[in-house]
């Protein structure tokens, strides 16, 4: 059963619910035909209980990528605390128990653990608390209306991918042909929101560092998406169900599947050095470095604001793994016992750790040598990765149909 | 070169008086604020001191002292045949009502940000600076406070 | 974009401190730059000529709160040599030590607060740890972590206790093992390069012109150390080498300057050691110590940074009549312009980052 | 140097991960250096320079402490000593007693920048420093501590002859002195005896008479320049001593091998 079929039988379910109540409603005032009515008469129908099913699946989506937005935010914060010999956020639950003791008077009669060790994930709670009652501040001199834009375009673009792409083939919420042409728009909608909200700021921190964004996000693009032809020209599809399902089908030696990584390995690097700076991470963060530009384009931002760039930035390192993850790794393909959605989820946290441990083992790059290695040496790069899929995929089965080659690819 | 011909050379020079070595390194000298700047290329050009380590105006009440310190960096004066490098210690006298000399800083670079401060805190004016400004004190500070008749109050707090 | 003018500091991750630094940029290039001081500044030389000759050891203790030691020992050095103390032998073997551990304190310092202006924050946490081991040593005689007023005029405060040979010799041996831990991380990693090389390079003549002294001239090139060309305590009997650059693509740049800081650090150590070999038995502090002087000394030391130099002259009271402090880092601020201009925004902290700004001893 | 050719596109992660895996095993499976502070504390070594206390008994109330401060965040406030403290006062104690008013040092702790001056120039070793450190508190007020609260008992005081750190002695201009011995009842160590002086002296009033003067006793003598600073007619002046059974700022007693 899809993650799809499941929503429409609880949307099925609970129109039982909602049904009697709209039609109570539109009984109070019986002269009048009723708003509710209509409702009511709309949700019995096949379109009702499908966008019923469809607003079920894509809060599952948006709460399976929450949940892993924390654990992403939690892991990033341990590794690189035992990266540096540090024990990384421990005690999180002894200060909550103090807030409590400050609160009440005295002592609460709870007591979790002696030594409070090995709750810090719930330093993400506190976070998210500290950051939601923090004052919001607006410049005076900033464009009040851009400015707020700013990190709403961010988020929502964001937020937006993580309905977007499917956790296996039963686990999607949304399903559509053109899947990763999609999830590339949305990810190139976020250079709108950096601009804005760097220009909005009225500060030359803020500017040079949505610029800097800007030129590095629009650079990248371009070799990312070449290097995902390639995959696309193999699957000669957009879609993920269709692209993981060609992996999992070609073999190789000894009957192993081969995943994208194999014969487009020049594609594979490409595209991990380009979604790296997509998602602007060290060694790409340089539009918020914080050594020269403060916090780049978010210097000015406060509160809850800041808190969503923040935010935004893990979800769509999230969703770039995750994109990796469907390309060239295969997607949700594994063996048996484990079911498919948590190898998929496996392998995009075994990237996130890739990058994790990237981040804190090298410095940033400086702006101008990142412009050098996206147009000088990934852009080449995503061609000849391009070549030679058009020399696996067309010419060389035409050989092979010739002269009787064995059948490599 | 010796140190002690570098001595016995700089104290042939116009202006120069009390040439002593203080210690085996450090020659010491007065030189007249009206031939300073020809010795001060003199012994940027022809010495090789190299390095202006330091200016420092005294309140002598009631004359002001400038000590000007020089090092030589690559050895063009030696001492015996130690490693030690050679410095010379420049005393100039000026008038306290009018504390004027030519600035060094188109010889030193290093020299510039030291007689700003000697400008300051002492209120020394070097003619001929490119950038005569406060440097540690905020602009407009009233008054140069190393001096000893500048008037401080002395904040004890009661407690 | 056109010309402007971007104001970095006082508060600002790149300065290390209460400065500013001014940069013209045109698009992301730096066209003139204008540092600016005086955001720190505590008149410690007037504060001087008003305490006694021996209660002035606090003072300079807290011009670089990162080398402490070095500050305090050159003033003590001066008022020696201003009322003509002979110091005990032990006493210079001991400050020797001492200087050396706050060296490489210094120096890991340095290297910590170098690595975030990278963006590399491990590299920071790594050095600072490191750090804690010296201070951990400093620790144990002086009885503070930061602020040591260790060495007083006459010698030094107390003799080193008993097992702190063995201990310095331990913490030594684990942090050899360590920096060579480190030159993967650092000098054999390509990115850390790209940032460094090539970066804010400056020649020697333009250096000794400039008043840039210290490991940044010698990362030039130029072999001059104070502990050998003007030698103070016992660096003239113990076997040493001044660490320079000499050639290569790393010549006076940012990745020659972070070179000459590492191997001086081994060279700190080499020090130590043979310090702890040579040190006699005896007291560590003179029996008579002078309160007046009269007349005026110099001296100069070489301070983690460069040539500190302090000048003193003495009107035969119990209190300096004039104290005046020569910091390195205050000509080589002043020659930030000299060699910012060219580079990219971003190489900002990278370059101000290498030459290892303290504030505290340049506004005084 | 050819260090730049040797490193190839591989080099961008492969060499600094290859320290940053090391670290993060080892800090996994062992201790990491962080010291989980309010948990765990580190122990200060046992010369650390913490907060101050007083061992009321050996305090002879000379204020050498609050000379010697140069934060000058060491006052001496006048106490009223109880009658057991006379009986305990081990140094001087007819000292304290005769004095009109006794004297301890207080502190305030928002000016202290622990130098440790205090504890080295204490003539008697009554000002020590222990290794207590925490003592931040939320408001200025509550940093200053009056002198009663600096106060500790010890049960076995350390016996330590009376040292003359300041390397100075009050030296009489005979000529001024009028004999008012009120250097005799400030000095803290009662080492200042009147005596006959040398010659009469005119008073105003116009009669010859044979003053008193102060003499010192040089071995007592603690250098604290209270004599000089009482003295209402300034015949006194401090000189560096050339007492050479004066010993220095020795703390530690026996220096230890190489």
């Amino acid at each position: 059963m899809t993650l799809f079929g499941a929503c429409r039988i609880m949307a099925e379910l609970s129109i039982r619910i909602l049904i009697p109540i709209f039609e109570f409603q539109e009984g109070l005032f019986p002269p009048f035909s009723n708003p509710a009515g209509w409702f009511a008469d709309w949700l019995a129908t096949d379109g009702g209980l499908d966008t019923m099913a469809w607003f079920y699946a894509v809060n599952i989506a948006l709460m399976v990528g929450m949940t892993n937005l924390i654990l992403v935010i939690h892991l990033e914060r341990k590794i690189a605390a035992r990266i540096q010999d540090r024990r990384g956020p421990m005690l999180s639950f002894r200060s909550l128990r103090e807030v409590g003791e400050d609160l009440s008077g005295n002592a609460p009669s709870w007591k979790f653990k002696e030594n409070y060790s090995g709750i810090g994930i719930l330093q993400n709670v506190a976070d998210g608390i500290k950051a939601f009652t923090k004052e919001l501040i607006i410049p005076t001199k900033a464009d009040r209306f851009l400015f707020t834009m700013g990190p709403i375009i961010f988020i929502s673009s964001s937020v937006f991918l993580l309905a977007l792409f499917p956790l296996s083939d039963r686990f999607a919420a949304s399903s559509a042909p053109a899947g990763l042409m999609v999830i590339m728009a949305a990810f190139s909608i976020a250079p709108i929101g950096i601009l804005t909200s760097g220009w909005a700021s009225n500060n030359k921190y803020s500017m040079i560092g949505g610029m800097r964004s800007a030129a590095q996000l629009m650079s990248y693009e371009i070799p990312l998406l070449l290097s995902m032809a390639g995959v696309f020209l193999v699957a000669g599809s957009f879609d993920p169900v269709t692209i993981v399902e060609q992996q999992r089908e070609s073999t190789w030696l000894f009957g192993l599947p081969m995943w994208n990584i194999i014969p487009q390995f020049i594609g594979f690097v490409v595209f991990m050095v380009c979604i790296l700076a997509e998602v602007e991470r060290v060694p790409f963060d340089l539009p918020e470095a914080e050594a020269e530009l403060v916090e780049g384009w978010t210097t000015e931002y406060s509160g809850i604001r800041f808190m969503f760039f923040l935010m935004a930035e893990y979800i769509r390192g999230f969703a770039g793994a995750a994109v990796a993850t469907i390309l060239f790794l295969g997607g949700w393909a594994g063996p048996w016992p484990v079911p498919p959605e948590i190898w998929f989820l496996i392998k995009v946290y075994l990237i996130i750790i890739f990058w994790i441990f990237i981040r804190w083992s090298v410095p940033r790059i400086r702006t101008d040598q990142i412009l050098v290695l996206g147009w000088k040496k990934l852009l080449p790069l995503s061609l000849i990765n391009i070549l030679i899929v058009i020399f696996m995929v067309e010419i060389y089965p035409y050989f092979t149909a010739i002269v009787n080659l064995p059948e490599v690819f | 070169m010796e140190i002690k011909e570098l001595m016995q050379e700089l104290s042939a020079f116009k202006g120069v008086s009390n040439a002593s070595m203080i210690r085996d390194n450090v020659v010491k000298l007065d030189i007249d604020k009206n031939s300073s700047k020809e010795f001060f290329t003199k012994l940027r050009d022809d010495f090789g001191f190299e390095h202006c380590s330091l200016i420092t105006a005294i309140d002598n009440q009631p004359e002001f002292e400038l000590v000007y310190h020089f090092t030589s960096i690559n050895k063009s004066v030696t001492v015996g045949s130690t490693d030690m490098s050679v410095m010379t210690e420049v005393h100039v006298f000026l008038e306290r009502d009018t504390p004027t000399i030519e600035s060094i800083s188109d010889l030193w670079g290093g020299a510039n940000w030291h007689e700003r401060e000697a400008f300051d805190l002492m209120g020394i004016y070097f003619v001929g600076h490119p950038d005569l400004r406060r440097v540690l004190l905020p602009e407009g500070f009233a008054g140069h406070p190393l001096r000893k008749d500048y008037v401080y109050e002395i904040h004890e707090e009661e407690w | 974009m056109a010309e402007m003018w971007i104001s970095m500091g006082p508060q600002h991750p790149m300065t290390h401190g209460l400065w500013t630094l001014k940069v013209k940029v045109d698009g992301e290039t730096i066209t003139d730059a204008d540092p600016e001081l005086g955001y720190l500044h505590r008149s410690v030389e007037k504060m001087g000529e008003r305490r006694k000759y021996f209660m002035n050891t606090t003072l300079p203790d807290r011009l670089c709160y990162a080398s402490s030691t070095t500050w305090t020992h050159c003033y003590v050095l001066t008022v020696e040599e201003l009322m003509n103390v002979e110091i005990p032998e032990r006493a210079k073997y001991v400050r020797t030590i001492m200087l050396e551990l706050q060296r490489l304190a210094s120096h890991l310092m340095w290297a910590g607060s170098y690595m975030p202006d990278l963006g590399h924050i491990t590299g920071a946490l790594y050095f600072w740890r490191d750090r804690e081991l010296f201070l951990n040593l400093l620790e144990v005689p002086s009885g503070s972590r930061l602020l040591y007023n260790y060495i007083r005029i006459g010698g030094v405060k107390r003799d080193l206790p008993d097992g702190f040979v063995e201990k310095a010799e331990r913490v030594m041996k684990l942090f050899e093992q360590r920096l060579d831990e480190y030159s993967d991380l650092f000098e054999n990693s390509k990115i850390f390069r790209m940032r460094t090389e090539d970066v804010g390079k400056f020649t020697a003549a333009q250096a000794q012109n400039l008043g840039i002294t210290g490991p940044n001239m010698r990362g030039c090139g130029t072999k001059f150390d104070l502990r050998r060309n003007d030698p103070y305590e016992i660096y003239e009997e113990i076997d040493w080498d001044i660490q320079t650059r000499e050639a290569g693509p790393g010549y006076g740049d940012c990745f020659s300057r972070y070179m000459v800081r590492i191997d001086e650090m081994k060279e700190s150590m080499r020090i130590i050691r043979d310090c702890f070999k040579k040190m006699p038995k005896g007291p560590t502090l003179a029996s008579t110590i002078p309160v007046r002087a009269q007349g005026e000394a110099f001296r100069r030391t070489e301070d983690s940074r460069g040539e500190a130099l302090m000048y003193i002259v003495g009107d035969g009271t119990d209190r300096p009549y004039r104290w005046k402090i020569k910091s390195p880092m205050f000509t080589t601020i002043s020659a930030a312009p000299h060699y910012l201009k060219g580079y990219k925004v971003a190489d900002i902290p990278a370059i101000m980052g290498s030459v290892d700004i303290c504030i505290g001893e340049t506004d005084k | 140097m050819s260090e730049k050719s040797e490193l190839g596109i591989m080099d961008i992660f492969v060499n600094p991960m290859k320290v940053t895996m090391k670290q993060f095993f080892k800090s996994t499976f062992g201790k990491p250096a962080t010291v989980m502070y309010p948990l765990e504390k580190r122990d200060p070594p046992p010369t650390y320079r913490g907060m101050n206390a007083i061992i009321w008994d050996l305090c002879i109330g000379c204020g050498i402490c609050a000379e010697v401060c140069p934060n000058r965040c060491l006052k001496m406030k006048p106490v009223e000593l109880s009658d057991e403290e006379h009986d305990r006062a081990w140094y001087g104690s007819h000292l304290a007693k005769r004095k009109h008013k006794p004297e301890r040092p207080a502190i305030n702790f928002g000016h202290c920048m622990f130098c440790g001056f205090c504890e080295d120039y204490c003539p008697t070793g009554a000002m020590t420093m222990t290794d207590f450190y925490e003592m931040a508190d939320t408001s200025r007020e509550g940093l200053i501590y009056p002198a009663r609260t600096m106060k500790v008992d010890l049960e076995d005081l350390p016996q330590l002859p009376l040292t003359n750190y300041m390397m100075e002695s009050p030296v009489l201009d005979i000529d001024p002195c009028i004999g008012c011995s009120k250097c005799v009842d400030n000095c803290p160590t009662n080492c200042i005896i009147m005596d006959v002086g040398p010659h009469d002296k005119t008073l105003k009033s116009g009669k010859l008479r044979n003053v008193e003067n102060p003499y010192f006793d040089y071995t007592l003598c603690i250098g604290c320049s209270v004599c000089v600073k009482v003295c209402p007619a300034d015949c006194l002046h401090m000189e560096p001593t050339s007492n050479s059974s004066l010993s220095g700022l020795t703390t530690e007693e026996s220096p230890t091998e190489a």
